[in-house]
This record gives structure tokens, C-alpha cells and sequence, in this order.
């Protein structure tokens, strides 16, 4: 009933989209993604995906075209990293303006200047106001089945919004591991065929995004607002389904050994994975310590982060990102969510593994031990050089 | 609730809007004859029914009346005299409007 | 846990090397993980390739410091550059040359060292150009012979999945090395 | 009345164009003659304004409003969407003006063409950024006035020779067409209706405000610009095939003066600047009846 | 020695530009910009300006001409709003990266689509991750002043990164008022000329950017992150220096009537301007309320914030804006600076005022209201019709 | 030893390039020439990993690493910095690749172009995106694999004809140069050093493991396109004065199967795939001669 | 503080009006505020203005929606939209018209109307076309000596530091429109 | 404190680095000679100085000998093996290295 493959990240992203019969693929390469897209223009070729495949002249079109064919009425994915994703800012707003139920792949790399490829997330997380709902998958399992589950939650009438699905760089992207893929009738039974409520149809012609004045702008983002808040719920059913169809289990966070945990660490990504081997041996030597992994970014699950911090003394956040001028971009949103709790945890903001610095398990007990001895503060550095 | 007044569309609240900026109407509710500083007028005695007129005007403000000939529809025309510069017969004047 | 690095060429195809090799040991049943050095790869410059196995899921996904085995395809390198680096102790090291292990000049502690012609075998099934054979296949025999950690089956079997030109004739290549490799 | 062109109109009135906007005509006519199969995509250009506020249009086939940049590509979506949903053939049509298509949006135009994406691509040419006030577009003639080439410093290049960067392409058609000759561009799209591919239509679209020009005098200008020759009407298939349409190859242009002066944004040029424009005119007149082979 | 004009903000901007002797400028229209470049254009054509003029095909190319003047060593100037920011965004990141003291205006519009031109902040705040400093001004004067202590700022080596100086559509960028203009010899005084440290040189060549791999990317983090620190106490004395030569004061925020306050209200930009009129009101009806403008938003000002509301019991955040997912990024933001303090005042959040919805006295005077009497929740909103 | 190329090199060994890179070699030619008083910009392509990591830099001028749409825009940004702050006369040199030039660069080239920045603009055209492992390019020659082209579906669209797109921006100087013909090569850059404005310079430079070919193979390549036809030699002056330098108008040119089939990506070709590209290669030469007037 | 409203049709330069007159308070020591309309501008289409003045800085960055007082650049305009909405009582209605404000028809409560022909001044100083001639300085001529607000001598000056094309002729305009502005 | 290692620049510490990624060293520090698996062998007694091994060299690995003959850097030829291909003489060799 499902295949089992040893496979890199980037194609379990594009297995995903297979998976998911997708019909638009407009993608452009970029290191550490290309792979993603080499596979889906193979599997297009030669008729494994029955899928238009636009092969653009740049990110900003790939996003551009996405839009395009999604507004047309098709399933429609892509996938890109860093420069790239910069490079799709203004459409990453478009998309959700228009309410398009995208699913994008987005690999985790660093910014330039200087050039770099290695894994960092504020190429992702720099891009957290524009109302994309984000993903910080930490298994390449997880991101096969989390494109599926991304389309099942864009494509919902109460959410009606783009998906961005996002994997470190080399650790995920580049790492080949043990996959099991879904059986594609029951992949079908999962996700339905795309059928908007309202597209560009000759039978029913509308136009979409005209001028709107300060009479009805507002409420029109509170409606995206709106669905953000509703796709709580919309994630919660897709995945609860995919549970009972496919087993694997999912949440808008997942958590490890956090119910009796006086400290927690916080984290996204593959980094919050690693981290269960240090909450493994922290745990043998008698430290109540636990770990929850943001797996939602957008919509910020602010329930589950506040249920599951705030009986625990300390919180420590992991952030492989940098918002300069501010600080960590994880460390600042746990925070705010938790600022109107009554009884507050202390939170610890570190950040490491920029540039793909590696975060191994050592790293991140240098990170409990820290939080041990010291206070927070707004910026805190951990394996920097200096 | 969405209320329709004349060609106006009125919303209510947010959750009348469609879920993005979607046109429900035309912009017929747009009556661009206020626009008009001076109006075209028709001699309909000189008017040949050559239909050049309705093919040159930009705002959909010619149609044509009982008799084939041309005939101005106010409540669009913006007044801009392409008409009356383009009737090979001269069957159209621009007046100036009522000040 | 098995750590093991692979030294290549660019152009050469240790990265493929890593993953049939954990691919094979997926169809045993094991959790695995096969990454490249994160670099730019060049034509002609040194790269590394990593696999990790395990009879768990692997949680840890940082990068491998001190692996325990080395597999090595490309014989030029032992005087280019130093393939021991942070090797422990203990393991076996899977090299592709027409010598010997006892004539190679190896700087390594307590590693059991293998040798097996790759190339020589993958001239003769014609793999790659004369130039430039390509030898990631064949190595891999040498490698289940000497650590006897998977199946010589295995490893073909995931070479026939993962190949896709001459599979078979890859196949071969590896259990004529299985056969001909030296300890 | 005659009908000279297709008499259903696949636009309302009320729309917000300018008094004797070249622009609003131009889709006036392309509406007609492509009919109902027709899916619009509009980036950023008066357009985006004529057709209208939310929750209001003034076209009656779908559109959508996109990027500034992305005319092309977001065409090419549409299509590539529609080729799996609909069964009906569908129109993919991107409009745009020409700071969206001669500047922002020229690599988006220029990946479609190159991929020969099965889209019509129209740019409507007012000859500059009109929706923000006339500023320079690289289809700016020479020696105009814009609010960012003052009087004191008119553009100094010569208007972008976009034809022939499309004709690089070798798509399977375009055309240059006017609002002053609605038959000769219905007659173009038709023709062109019936190709695969990318084809592409360069408008030229008098504008009064971005002109300094009187409203009733838009169509005049059009007929000026052709038979002066500043702007020819033709077609070129296959990046190959040159026909001229208009002017005639074998008359005489008129001089461009009397349509220069005729324009507030040229009435600051001393004879001499008239001279040097009429120079370039003729030569590129010369230059297109030679690939023309007339 | 100093001259009045009625001169719209965008205009204010200009002049800004002027009297800092900027060498290149590279601009593209957009509305609600238009003016600003159009001013300069033909300042530049009639010699006024003695600078080189980029007209350049798209907002994208602004950013990289401007990049490239700055990295030869020459003063660049730009300006854009909304969907040109956005269109930017990849380079702005560039800018930082390279160290680019750039000046940027950026006038506050709301994204599409549907298409809009009018006032919000979500454009320049959705930035507010790729390092660019900001300041949000409440008045021509201010914008046109902020430009000269931009430049002192930016091109300070200590610093050495882009600022953008942000203000409302409509609201200041076309609307004309008193500005007085810093006399040139005077400005000079203030403002030398550009002379940065590392430049293009043919005579010192040095590459700038090149592959850096994860041994010092982070590093390299760092240093942005410190001068960001850093640039809190030049911000400092660029302000000093300012009030010494021409008698008009700054800081990193603005407060009025708050030391004795109990209920704060936070906010930026012009509506910030606007509720000086309604803290009047309501001091005359007793009551203790007080406002904090924060100028500038990067770097964060953490101890100005936590300094003037740690004493309050209500703190009242009006955001302009909106992170989809979240809620308003000022909220977020003050919220996480107060979170680590011993005693925190309540914090409450509005989002008012999107695509150009008019923010009026009253409009503010309710969010007084409401935050009396009830309690603060992740998302409220003012004014929007539900 | 004899020299018939400036004999001073601007590049230092140890840089990052494959086995046999044509595009280092490129380089090479280029600094030589244009000496001291350049300084470069590069967006992302092979070269932003040639010229070596942090802290280390192959080349002897400056360079600013740049994002990969923007080459010709920052060069002219850093040549309106420099007139404004430099005493000396500094050539800005823009330095891509075919993905960043025919691409994601080329709105910004057609913008430089048209405003006739004074910037020379280099394109090292291997064919495809390299740096990121050979993917498709608009420069991506018809039938040619690469992994978004896989043999099953090789790339059907003709190369685009950037050069007839530059030219259609009548700049100063543009040429067509060959890293296989380093003497052609120096002396069009001898010519263009004097012009100002935009000068445009298409170099074909193969690519070992692009091409999938020999590292030893590069300059017998770069020599068979030459003769064959499919990468013939010319100069444009001002967009419309053409002088073909190699192959000699005069002569056949060699049949183009020869060079296809020393390289893998061509190998899969069946003879009438082949016939097909020699029949577009006869028609672009007798186009060319045509419009060279010869 | 005033709050005045101007209306004109696009293209005839009232935002540039709601300008010179700000400018000119502004000579007169005031603080005061002039903006358009934050809308899209139609040649043709109406559009409007305003202007604050205050005697101290204004803080107030919002829209005018109760003007106190009215400019009308376009006589055409009273038939086609509703100006006096929001029109607060008891201040000053200045229209460009032949008319005498007695011949005007306006649904006002306690405003103040004055008229002057602006159009026929503008045309005998050549300002603008005959086509459309502008009328933008000669009001603000009416709207002084309507008002008394502000002195022709500060409306004089506004219009020669901010109109760059005829300068003097406008001045001329302003004046001649100041002494036959009726009531 | 920066360290110059013969070619290589080793940094300690942050305050070490430039503000930007800039350039301190040359690519000499990476000696590509590692990357051969063929080398170039020169007959000097067949060469003829005609410096066309030298004009086509990518690695700019081919210096002039006291002789004005090639000669070879193998601290960073990488093996391409274009000098070989284009000596027009043949002087040139490409060899194994050394497995
Ligand atoms: C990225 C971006 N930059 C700038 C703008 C502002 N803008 C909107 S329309 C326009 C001018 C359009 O000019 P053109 O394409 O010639 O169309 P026209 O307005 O003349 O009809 C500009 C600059 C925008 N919407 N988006
Ligand atoms: C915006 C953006 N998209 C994609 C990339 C990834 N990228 C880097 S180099 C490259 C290919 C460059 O191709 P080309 O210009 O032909 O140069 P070559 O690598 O072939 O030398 C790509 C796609 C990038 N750096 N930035
Ligand atoms: S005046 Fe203009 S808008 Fe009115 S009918 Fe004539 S052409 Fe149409
Ligand atoms: S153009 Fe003149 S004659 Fe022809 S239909 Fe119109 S009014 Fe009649
Ligand atoms: S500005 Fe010109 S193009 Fe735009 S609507 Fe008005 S007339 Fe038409
Ligand atoms: S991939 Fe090709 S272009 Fe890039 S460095 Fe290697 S040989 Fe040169
Ligand atoms: S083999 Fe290649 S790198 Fe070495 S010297 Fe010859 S040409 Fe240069
Ligand atoms: S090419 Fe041959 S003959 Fe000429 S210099 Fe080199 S080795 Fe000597
Ligand atoms: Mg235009
Ligand atoms: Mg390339």
C-alpha cells in the first residue's frame, strides 16, 4: 500500500507534489533546491506527473505564473530558497491578497551578501508578514506528507491561502533518508481535486483585485486575518485525517517530554529534531527538560505554545535566524504570545547555526546550560566567534 | 447583507465581501456624464448613419435610435468630442454645458 | 549507529555511491541517512559523501565529524589529501586500487584497510568512459565484503533500483568486486 | 448604423479613462474581436484604474489584476491552468501598457516569447507612465516631455525599439495597430485568433493629459503618427515575414511636425530638434521597407 | 539662514536629498512617490543638484544602482512605496549585507491586491527583518530633517548600514506644510561628505561578498547585529549634534505626557501626530494617559520603550498594519521588550487605520475607551465593519 | 615563448573553476586586456564560486558580487559612483552568465542598454545554468540535454537570439567572441575601450561538465561552433553596422554534426534532429551574411 | 482653525491652488495643512482639496470632513455633484461663475456665497487655453477678498514663488479677481 | 588577530573580519594541483616557444622557462589538459598521476 525509498529531502518535496497531482509547476533553480525541480521536469516529460511544467526566467515569474494558474483554477506548485524567495517577495503578498492556494517548497539558506548556500532560516522567516501560512518540517517523511496536507489546508473554503513547506538546507534538502510514499488512490481519497468557489471562468466572468478605497480594504484583510484564525481548526482536521489514513501524525507543534518539563526548549526545523537527543541524555542524568517544536509557524499556534510553556519554568528558543536590530525571530514571537499569560516562564533567546553553522547535540546542552547560569537578554549569541 | 441600489452595490460588513476583491457590478453605477464640461449634440438631419462616431468613442456613449442614426447617451458621455471630430459630415457640435 | 565517509572526485558519483549504499541498507530494515559534504562541487576537486545507519529512527541531523569507515574511490587522493581525518578507531576503510593493503602506506591506527580494483572492473564493464570510469558501483561489493554490514544482494538490488543506465552491468561490476576484494 | 468592426461591445461604460483615452478604445476593440473565450490579465497601468473599483468592472470577461511586472508570466499561468480545467479553448490575454512592457515587465514578455507560451500579449503604448503621472518610460520618443525629462533636459534616448527585440523572438505573430485604423487591427486579430503560440500587438494609444493634447484630437494623432511614419503599421511573422500595412512603402511619409507640434509635450523642441526626429523616422522607415523587401 | 516653504512630504524628501549633497540617485515612479522623484529629476536636469540620475526600469534596478554607487563610494539616494519596497525586497537584504549606508524614503502604502495606493504600514514593517534601519516620521519637517541625520547615521563606520525613512501616503507625502530648509553652509557643517572606509578602488581592489562558507558567515551576522546595537548611542549624537546647530529635537522615540501617565498608548507615524490632540482631550477630562511614538523602529528602541512604559499600568499598541498569522508587528514588538521586565503594565493591541481607513481622533479616543474596560486579546480591531 | 595576448595577467591561480573551464579562461582573456582601471560586478554564476571563497579573491581589480538579476544595473550604478568620486576613467564591467543575461538579468541589460550606460557588459555563455547543475537556459541551444531538459524531452525552443536584442538597442559596440580565438577576442576589446556607452560582448565558453565533453576538448569546441556556423564571429556597430569576422562569409560552412557529437548533451540526437539544427544554422548564417551585406 | 474644501474637475490645477493658498497664510505666520483629495485624478472627473490654518503647529493628521469653508474652481460642478456636503454653517462659499451669488441657486443654511468670473480673468490673461483655460489663481483673488482671511498681498506672493509658468500674469489675475469679487 | 598561514589568512575572532565579506588574499592559498589525476609533462626538447599552451591555459599554470619554454606549475594545474591538445607540436604529454 505505500512504497518505502531512501530519498533526499528536495524529492520528497517533489514526490509530494506528484502525490498530490499536481497540474502547474513553474519553478526556477536555485542551490540548495534544484533538485526539486529537475525531478518534477523528469517526471513531467515523461508523463509520471501529467502537469504543465513552465519553465520561467526567474523566481518572481515562478511565483507569478503560480498565481496565474491558480487563479485560473489549477493546483499549482513551486519551489525555491533564499535569494529567490527574496526575489518573490512582492508576489508572496499577491498570493495571499488573492487568495490562492499555493504550495510552495522553500529550502532554507542563508542570505547574501556574502554568497552562501548553507542553511539558515531567515530567508523564510523574514518573509513571516505576508501572510503565508509556513511549515518547518524536520524529517524528509515530514515533508512529503506535509505537501499533501498543505494543499488539503490551502485549498480549504475557510482558509483559501498559500502554504509555504520549509526544509533546512542540505540537512534536509540534501540528506537522503528512508521515505514511505502513499498509494496514490489512497492519496486521492485524502486530498480531493481542487475546486474553487470562485475563479477566472468565461461562464462566470469577474474580475479579481480592482482598485479597492479605504471603504472596504480593511475588511478585506480581516478576512485574511480571519482565515488565518480558522485555519487552526482546518489544520487540526487535516491532520487528525491523515492520522487515520496514513498512521504518521502531525500538529501545529510537537512536543517531546514537556509535560512534567521545568525547562523547554524551543525550536524549528531540523535543529528540533536533534534536540531529542539532548533531551534524551539531559533526561538520564534527572533534568526535567522537554522540547517543543514549532511546526506552524503562520498561523502562530498561540494556544499550543501557551498550554505548553507556561507551567515550565524556563523556556529556551533556538533561533537559526537573525533579525537585525531586533534579534531572533522565534525568541521575539514566544515572547509576545506569552506577555499576557499570568504566570510567565522565564525565556532564554539564543542564536546559533547561521551560515550553516552546524547545531549539533553539543551546541544545544551548551544552550541548557547557559540558560542555567545567566538571564535572558535581548540578543544572545551561542558558538559565535568573538 | 449585500443591497443593490440601482447599480450600486452596497456591503454591509466584512462578511458580505466576496473572500478577495471580486467584482459583483459594472461600472455603469459610474455615471460619467458629470464628468462633461461640454456635450455632444446630433443634427440627426445631417446624420448619414455612417457609424463612425459609435466605432471611435472610447465610453460606449453611442447608440444607434429608431432611425439607424447616432444617438448620444448622456449619462456615460464624458463629453471628450472625439465624435464630433471624427463625423465626416459635421453632424455633431460640442455645446458647452449649462454653468 | 554506523558513521561512514566517501571520498571521491567531483564528477565521479560518490554522492550516488553514499545512497545506494544507504538505500541497501534500507531495504535490511535499517533507518538511514546519506548526505554530501555541504560544498560546491567542482570537476576534478576532492568530495566527501557521509551515510549513517541505524536500527532506530535517527533523530540527529547534524553532520558526521568522526565517521568510522571510509570507502574511497578515487586512489589519487591518498597523496592529495588527508582521507583520515577524524577517523576513529576500529573501523574498516574500503579502497579502490589494484594494490594490496599491505602496499598501501596508510597513516591510520587501528582501522582494518581493504583494497579492490573498482576500476579495473568497471573498464571492463564498460561503466563511464575509458577516461573517466565510473567506479561507485563496484566499490560497493568491496565494501559489503570487507564489513560484512549488508547483504552483497542488497546492494544490488538497490543498485538496480537506483541506477538508471546499465543497471545490470553495475550489478555485475559489484559482485565481481565483492569477490576480488582484498583485506 | 454601418458596423464597420464587431458590434457587441465586451465592455461597459462608466469606466474611469480620461476623456478621449486612446487607452480605453484600444480594449474596446480587442474585446470585440477576441469575444467571450477571453481571460485578461492587467498589471499595474491606467487600466488597472479605467476598469474600475472593487466591487465594480468595466469588462465583461474575467480579469485578473496583477503585478506591474508580471503581465506575461502571469498570462502564461492562466493558460497553463486553464489548459487543465477547461475544456474550452481559452484566450490568455495580458494587457499592458508601456512602462509595463518596455521596461518592468520586458524579461517577463521576453521568457514567454522565448518559451513561445500560447498567449496574446497587447501593449496599449500612451508612451509613458501615465497612471502615476507621466513620467518617462523607455518608450518615451525622443525629445518629449515627461515630469522626470523636463523641458529644460527632454528625453534624450530614442523610444525603445521593441518590435524588433519581439521579432528576436520569432514568435509566430505581431503586429503594430492604432485605435485610428479599428478595421485594419480587428482584420490583425483575426488573423492572429487563428495562431498557436505567443502573439504579440503594440498599440499606440494617444493619452490627452500625458500628451497635452486635446481629447477630440486622440484619433487625429493616431492617423498622424501612421502616416508620418512614426509610427507604420505592420505585421512580421516568425520573427521573418515582414508585410507593411500602412503608410504606403511607396509614398512619400508626411512630415512629422505638424503631429509633433500638435502635442504640448513637444512644443518646447527648436526646428532643429524636428530635423534630427524626422531624420531617425526616415531612416527606420528605410530600415523596416528593406527587412519589409519593399 | 534657514528658509520656510509649504512643501508636500514627498517634497520635504526631495530637499532632504538636496541639502545632503546626494551623488547618485536611481528612482522609479510609483504613487504615492511620484513627487519626490520628480523633483529631483529636475533638480538634476537644471543643475540644482549636482548629481547623476538613474532612470531606471524597475524598483529592483533602484536598489542595485543604488547599491552599486554606494559600494564606489558615492552618497546614493532612492525612494519608492508598497509594491516597489516589496519589488526590492532581495536587494534590501543586499544592502545590508554589504554594508551600504543607502538612504531610502519609502512611503507607507498599503500591498496588493486588490489594488490600493493608500496609507498602512504593512509595506515598510514587513521589511523590518532584512536590517535596513527606519524611521517613522509624523511630519514633513521631520521627514525632510530625518534625511541628513539618515546619512550622519548610516555612513557613521560604526554603523555603516542602510535607513529607510518612512512616511504615511497621503497623510504626509502629499500633504503641504511649514518646512523650514537647513541653510547649505550649515548643512555642510553637519553633513561631510561620504568617505567610507572599504570601497571599489582601483588602487586598493578588494572583492566584496564572495562565498563564505558556515567558518564566518555568522560572524558576519554578528557584526551587522552589533552596529545595529551600535547605532543606538550615533543615533544618539547625530540627534545631539542636530538640536546643537539647528534648534529641533529628536530621539529614538518621542514621548509626551508620560511620566506621570497610567495608560500609554504606543504608536508611530502620523497617527502618533494625531493623538497628541486626543492625549490634550483627555488630560483635560483628568485623565493620566500619555503617548509613546516610537521614530525609530530598527533598531529596536528596547530601553527607551521599556524606560517610559515600565511605570504605566496600561500600554495601548495601534498598529497600521498586519502579520497575517499574528497580528500587529508594533504589538508583537513592544510586547516582547517588556517581556523579560520585573513588573509589566498591561498591553493591549489595535490594528486600525489599514489601506488608508482614516485614523481621527475619535478613532483613537475608542481604543482609550476599549482598553478601559476590557482585556487585551492577540487581535483586536478598531474600526473595521463586522 | 611568444605573445600574442597582453602577456600581464589580472588573475591569480587556485581559483575555483572545473577541469578545462572555458569561462575562467574568458576571464582571463578580458582583465588582460582592459587592465587596471576596471572594476567588475558579477551576479550569481559560476564565476561568483571561480573567483574563490571569503577571504580570498582570484582576480586583481575589484569586484562586487552582486545579486544574480542585477549585473548591468550595479555596473552602472558603480559607474555613476565612480564618475562622481573618481579622477580616473574606470571601465564598469559586467560580468554574467547566459542564465543571468539571456534570463533573470536581462531587463536590466535592456534598461542599460537603452539608456546607453557607459558600462561594458559581458556574457560568458556556456549554455545553461552551471553553478546550480545544469539546468535549461533561454542561451540553451535546441536538443540539447540538461536536467530540466531530460534526453526524453530535450529543449525545444531555438536558442534566443540575444544578439539580435541588443542589437535592437542600437548601442555603440557589440561583438560576438570566442575564447578558442583570444587574438579576435583582445582586438574587439582594443576597439570597444575607446567607444562610450553600453558595449556588449557574447562569448561562447564551454563547459566540461556542462557539455559533458573532455576538459582537454574546450578550446577544439569553442572552435568547431566558429567554423560551423552555430556560433559565428561578428561585430554591430550602433545596431546596424555588422562585420562578420569568422567563419569566412565566403566559404561552406562545416557541417555542425561534428561539434553536436563530441558532446554528451547532444549525444541522444537522432541524424534528423541534426539535419534540423543545420537547417536553422544555414538560415541564421544566410540572415546574418544579409544583414552584414555580404 | 479654518478648514476649507476646494473643488475642481482634473486638470485644473485645484490641488495647486489649496497649495498657493496655504503658502500664502503661511507668509502670514500661520501653520497650516493643504492636501488633495487621496484619490485617483481623472482629466474631467471632479476632484477636490483642502487646507488648514491654525495659529499653532497642527498635530491633527486626518481628513477634513466638515470644512468650513468652500472654493469652486468650476461652475459646471454645482450641477453635477453636492458640494456642500458635510459643509459646516456660517462660513464663506467662494465660486468662480459670471453669476451673482443671488442667481445661484445653492442649498446652504448661513453660508457666505461670493462669486467671481475667474474664467473671464484667466482668458484675458491668456492663463492656460481657451479650451480650458485656468482659473486656479484668480479664485484664491475672490476667496481674500470674500474672506478677509488672508491679504492679497500674501496671495500675490504665494503665486509668484510657487507658479512657474506666467507668474505675473497670475498675480494680475488674483488681483483683478480681489476687486470684483462680489457678494 | 588575523594570521597569514603562506597563503592562507586564518582569523580568530569576529572583530578579526573585514565589515563585509572583502577580499585580504589571493586564491593562491588553494593549491588546485590536488585536483589532477593527469599531468602535463613538457618535451622540452620539442617545444617551440610559441606560447599558445600558455595563451589557453584557464589556470594560468604555464610559465615561460629560462630557456622561453613551457614550463609547468603543478602547485595548481589542475590536469585540464588543453595545453596537451593545443601544443601544435605535440610537446606536450598528459600522464597518470601517481594511484
Ligand atoms: C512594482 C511597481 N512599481 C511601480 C508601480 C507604480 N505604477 C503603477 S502604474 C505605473 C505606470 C504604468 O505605466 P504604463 O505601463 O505605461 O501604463 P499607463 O499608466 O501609461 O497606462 C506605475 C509606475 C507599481 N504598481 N508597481
Ligand atoms: C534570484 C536567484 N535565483 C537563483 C539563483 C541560483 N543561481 C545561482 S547561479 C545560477 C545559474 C547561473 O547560470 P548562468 O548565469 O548561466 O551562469 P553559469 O552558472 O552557467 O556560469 C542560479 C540559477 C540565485 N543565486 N539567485
Ligand atoms: S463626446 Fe466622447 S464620450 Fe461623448 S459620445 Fe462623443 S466620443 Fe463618446
Ligand atoms: S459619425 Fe456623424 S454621420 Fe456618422 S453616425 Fe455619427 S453622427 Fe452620424
Ligand atoms: S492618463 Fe491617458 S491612458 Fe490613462 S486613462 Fe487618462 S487618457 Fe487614458
Ligand atoms: S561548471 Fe562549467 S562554467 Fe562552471 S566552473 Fe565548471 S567548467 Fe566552468
Ligand atoms: S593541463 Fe590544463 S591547467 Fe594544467 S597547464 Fe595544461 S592547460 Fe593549464
Ligand atoms: S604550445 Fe607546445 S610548443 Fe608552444 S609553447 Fe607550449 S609546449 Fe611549447
Ligand atoms: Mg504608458
Ligand atoms: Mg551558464
Amino acid at each position: 500500500m505505500s512504497e518505502q525509498k531512501v530519498i533526499m529531502g528536495n524529492h520528497a518535496l517533489s514526490y509530494g507534489a506528484v502525490t498530490s497531482r499536481v497540474q502547474v509547476v513553474a519553478a526556477y533553480p536555485i542551490t540548495p533546491q534544484t533538485q526539486v525541480v529537475e525531478l518534477l521536469s523528469e517526471m513531467c516529460a515523461d508523463g509520471t506527473l501529467d502537469a504543465e511544467f513552465i519553465k520561467v526566467e526567474s523566481e518572481h515569474s515562478a511565483m507569478a505564473a503560480s498565481i496565474g494558474a491558480s487563479a485560473a483554477g489549477a493546483r499549482a506548485f513551486t519551489a525555491t530558497s533564499s535569494q529567490g524567495l527574496a526575489l518573490m517577495h512582492e508576489m508572496l503578498h499577491w498570493a495571499v491578497g488573492a487568495r490562492l492556494p499555493i504550495v510552495m517548497g522553500n529550502i532554507n539558506r542563508s542570505m547574501a551578501p556574502p554568497w552562501t548556500i548553507w542553511s539558515e532560516q531567515t530567508d523564510s522567516l523574514s518573509q513571516r508578514d505576508t501572510g503565508w501560512l509556513q511549515i518547518y518540517a524536520s524529517s524528509n517523511q515530514e515533508v512529503y506528507d506535509s505537501v499533501l496536507i498543505a494543499y488539503k489546508v490551502a485549498e480549504n473554503k475557510k482558509v483559501s491561502l498559500p502554504v509555504m513547506i520549509v526544509l533546512d538546507a542540505f540537512f534536509l534538502s540534501h540528506t537522503s533518508e528512508n521515505v514511505n510514499l502513499i498509494d496514490q488512490k489512497d492519496a486521492d481519497r485524502y486530498l480531493k481535486p481542487y475546486n474553487p468557489e470562485f475563479k477566472l471562468d468565461i461562464k462566470n466572468p469577474h474580475t479579481f483585485g480592482g482598485l479597492t478605497t479605504a471603504d472596504w480594504y480593511m475588511e478585506l484583510r480581516y478576512k485574511i486575518q480571519k482565515a488565518m484564525e480558522d485555519s487552526i481548526d482546518v489544520i487540526k482536521e487535516a491532520h487528525k485525517e491523515f492520522k487515520d489514513l496514513f498512521g504518521r501524525e502531525y500538529g501545529l507543534v510537537e512536543t517531546y517530554k514537556c509535560e512534567d518539563a521545568d525547562t523547554i526548549l524551543v525550536a524549528i526545523a531540523t535543529a528540533a529534531s536533534t534536540a531529542k537527543e539532548v533531551i534524551d541524555e539531559l533526561r538520564k542524568e534527572g533534568k526535567k527538560v522537554g522540547l517543543l517544536r514549532i511546526r506552524f509557524f503562520r498561523p502562530f499556534p498561540f494556544d499550543d505554545v501557551k498550554k505548553n510553556l507556561k507551567n515550565s519554568k524556563k523556556v529556551i528558543v533556538l533561533d537559526r535566524n537573525l533579525s537585525p536590530g531586533n534579534g531572533g525571530i522565534v525568541y521575539q514571537e514566544v515572547k509576545s504570545a506569552l506577555y499576557n499569560e499570568p504566570v510567565k516562564p522565564k525565556v532564554y533567546g539564543y542564536i546559533a547555526g547561521l551560515g550553516g553553522r552546524d547545531i549539533t547535540v553539543d551546541t544545544i546542552k551548551k544552550l541548557f546550560e547557559d540558560a542555567q547560569k545567566s538571564e535572558p537578554a535581548e540578543v544572545k549569541w551561542m558558538e559565535v566567534k568573538i | 447583507m449585500i443591497k443593490k441600489i440601482g447599480k450600486k452595490i452596497i456591503f454591509e460588513k466584512a462578511d458580505d465581501l466576496p473572500p478577495n476583491a471580486m467584482s459583483l457590478g459594472t461600472t455603469e453605477f459610474n455615471e460619467t456624464g458629470s464628468w462633461r464640461n461640454e456635450r455632444p449634440v446630433v443634427d440627426k438631419d445631417k446624420c448619414i448613419a455612417c457609424g463612425i462616431c459609435w466605432k471611435f468613442c472610447p465610453d460606449m456613449s453611442i447608440k444607434e435610435d429608431a432611425q439607424g442614426k447616432a444617438e448620444i447617451d448622456y449619462v456615460f458621455c464624458k463629453g471628450c468630442g472625439i465624435c464630433a471630430a471624427e463625423c465626416p459630415v459635421k453632424a455633431i457640435k460640442m455645446i458647452e454645458e449649462e454653468k | 549507529m554506523l558513521e561512514i565517509r566517501v571520498h571521491g572526485r567531483g564528477g565521479q558519483g560518490g554522492v550516488i555511491a553514499s545512497k545506494i549504499l544507504a538505500y541497501a541498507f534500507a531495504m535490511e530494515g535499517k533507518y538511514v541517512q546519506a548526505f554530501p559534504e555541504f560544498g560546491v562541487e567542482r570537476r576534478g576537486a576532492p568530495v566527501t559523501a557521509f551515510i549513517r545507519v541505524s536500527e532506530g529512527k535517527i533523530n540527529i541531523r547534524s553532520k558526521i565529524y568522526e565517521p568510522q569507515h571510509l570507502i574511497v574511490l578515487e586512489p589519487t587522493l591518498l597523496g592529495a589529501i588527508d582521507i583520515t581525518e577524524g577517523l576513529k578507531d576500529g573501523g574498516f576503510i574500503v579502497i579502490n586500487t589494484k594494490k594490496r593493503p599491505d602496499e598501501l602506506n596508510l597513516k591510520v591506527k587501528n582501522s582494518k584497510i581493504a583494497t579492490v580494483d573498482a576500476t579495473g572492473i568497471a573498464l571492463k564493464y564498460r561503466l563511464g568512459s575509458s577516461a573517466s570510469p565510473i567506479v561507485n558501483t563496484a566499490i560497493l561489493g568491496g565494501f559489503a565484503k570487507a564489513t560484512g554490514f549488508v547483504k552483497i544482494e542488497s546492494i544490488v538490488e538497490a543498485i538496480k533500483k537506483e541506477v538508471p543506465i546499465k543497471p545490470e552491468e553495475n550489478a555485475q561490476a559489484a559482485i565481481e568486486a565483492y569477490n576480488s576484494t582484498l583485506m | 448604423m454601418k458596423y464597420s468592426i464587431p458590434e457587441k461591445e465586451l465592455i461597459n461604460p462608466g469606466h474611469l479613462a480620461c476623456q478621449g483615452c486612446g487607452g480605453a478604445l484600444a480594449m474596446r476593440i480587442v474585446l470585440k474581436t477576441l469575444g467571450e473565450n477571453t481571460i485578461l490579465t492587467i498589471p499595474a497601468c491606467c487600466w488597472s484604474v479605467i476598469d474600475g473599483p472593487f466591487p465594480y468592472s468595466a469588462v465583461k470577461v474575467p480579469l485578473f489584476h496583477t503585478a506591474f511586472e508580471t503581465a506575461a508570466i502571469t498570462a502564461a499561468g492562466i493558460k497553463a491552468g486553464t489548459k487543465k480545467v477547461e475544456k474550452e479553448y481559452i484566450h490568455s490575454v495580458a494587457w499592458a501598457g508601456d512602462g509595463g512592457t518596455f521596461d518592468i515587465g520586458l524579461q517577463a514578455l521576453s521568457g514567454a516569447a522565448e518559451r513561445n507560451d500560447d498567449i496574446f500579449y497587447f501593449v496599449y503604448d500612451n508612451e509613458a507612465y501615465m497612471n502615476t503621472g507621466i513620467q518617462r518610460s523607455s518608450a518615451t520618443p525622443k525629445g518629449a516631455w515627461t515630469t522626470t525629462t523636463p523641458t529644460t533636459f527632454p528625453k534624450l534616448e530614442s523610444k525603445k525599439d521593441l518590435d524588433a527585440i519581439v521579432a528576436a523572438h520569432n514568435v509566430p505573430y505581431q503586429a503594430t495597430v492604432s485605435v485610428s485604423y479599428p478595421e485594419d487591427f480587428t482584420k490583425k486579430l483575426e488573423k492572429a485568433v487563428k495562431k498557436r503560440g505567443f502573439k504579440f500587438f503594440h498599440i499606440l494609444a494617444p493619452c490627452p493629459p500625458g500628451w497635452k493634447t486635446n481629447p477630440e484630437d486622440t484619433i487625429k494623432l493616431g492617423r498622424m503618427a501612421v502616416e508620418s511614419g512614426i509610427f507604420p503599421l505592420y505585421e512580421i511573422e516568425n520573427g521573418e515575414n515582414y508585410t507593411i500595412n500602412m503608410p504606403s512603402p511607396k509614398k512619400e511619409l508626411k512630415p512629422v511636425n505638424e503631429y509633433l507640434l500638435k502635442q504640448g509635450r513637444f512644443r518646447h523642441l527648436k526646428e532643429k530638434d524636428i530635423e534630427l526626429i524626422q531624420e531617425i523616422i526616415n531612416k527606420r522607415w528605410e530600415k523596416l521597407k528593406r527587412l519589409a523587401g519593399v
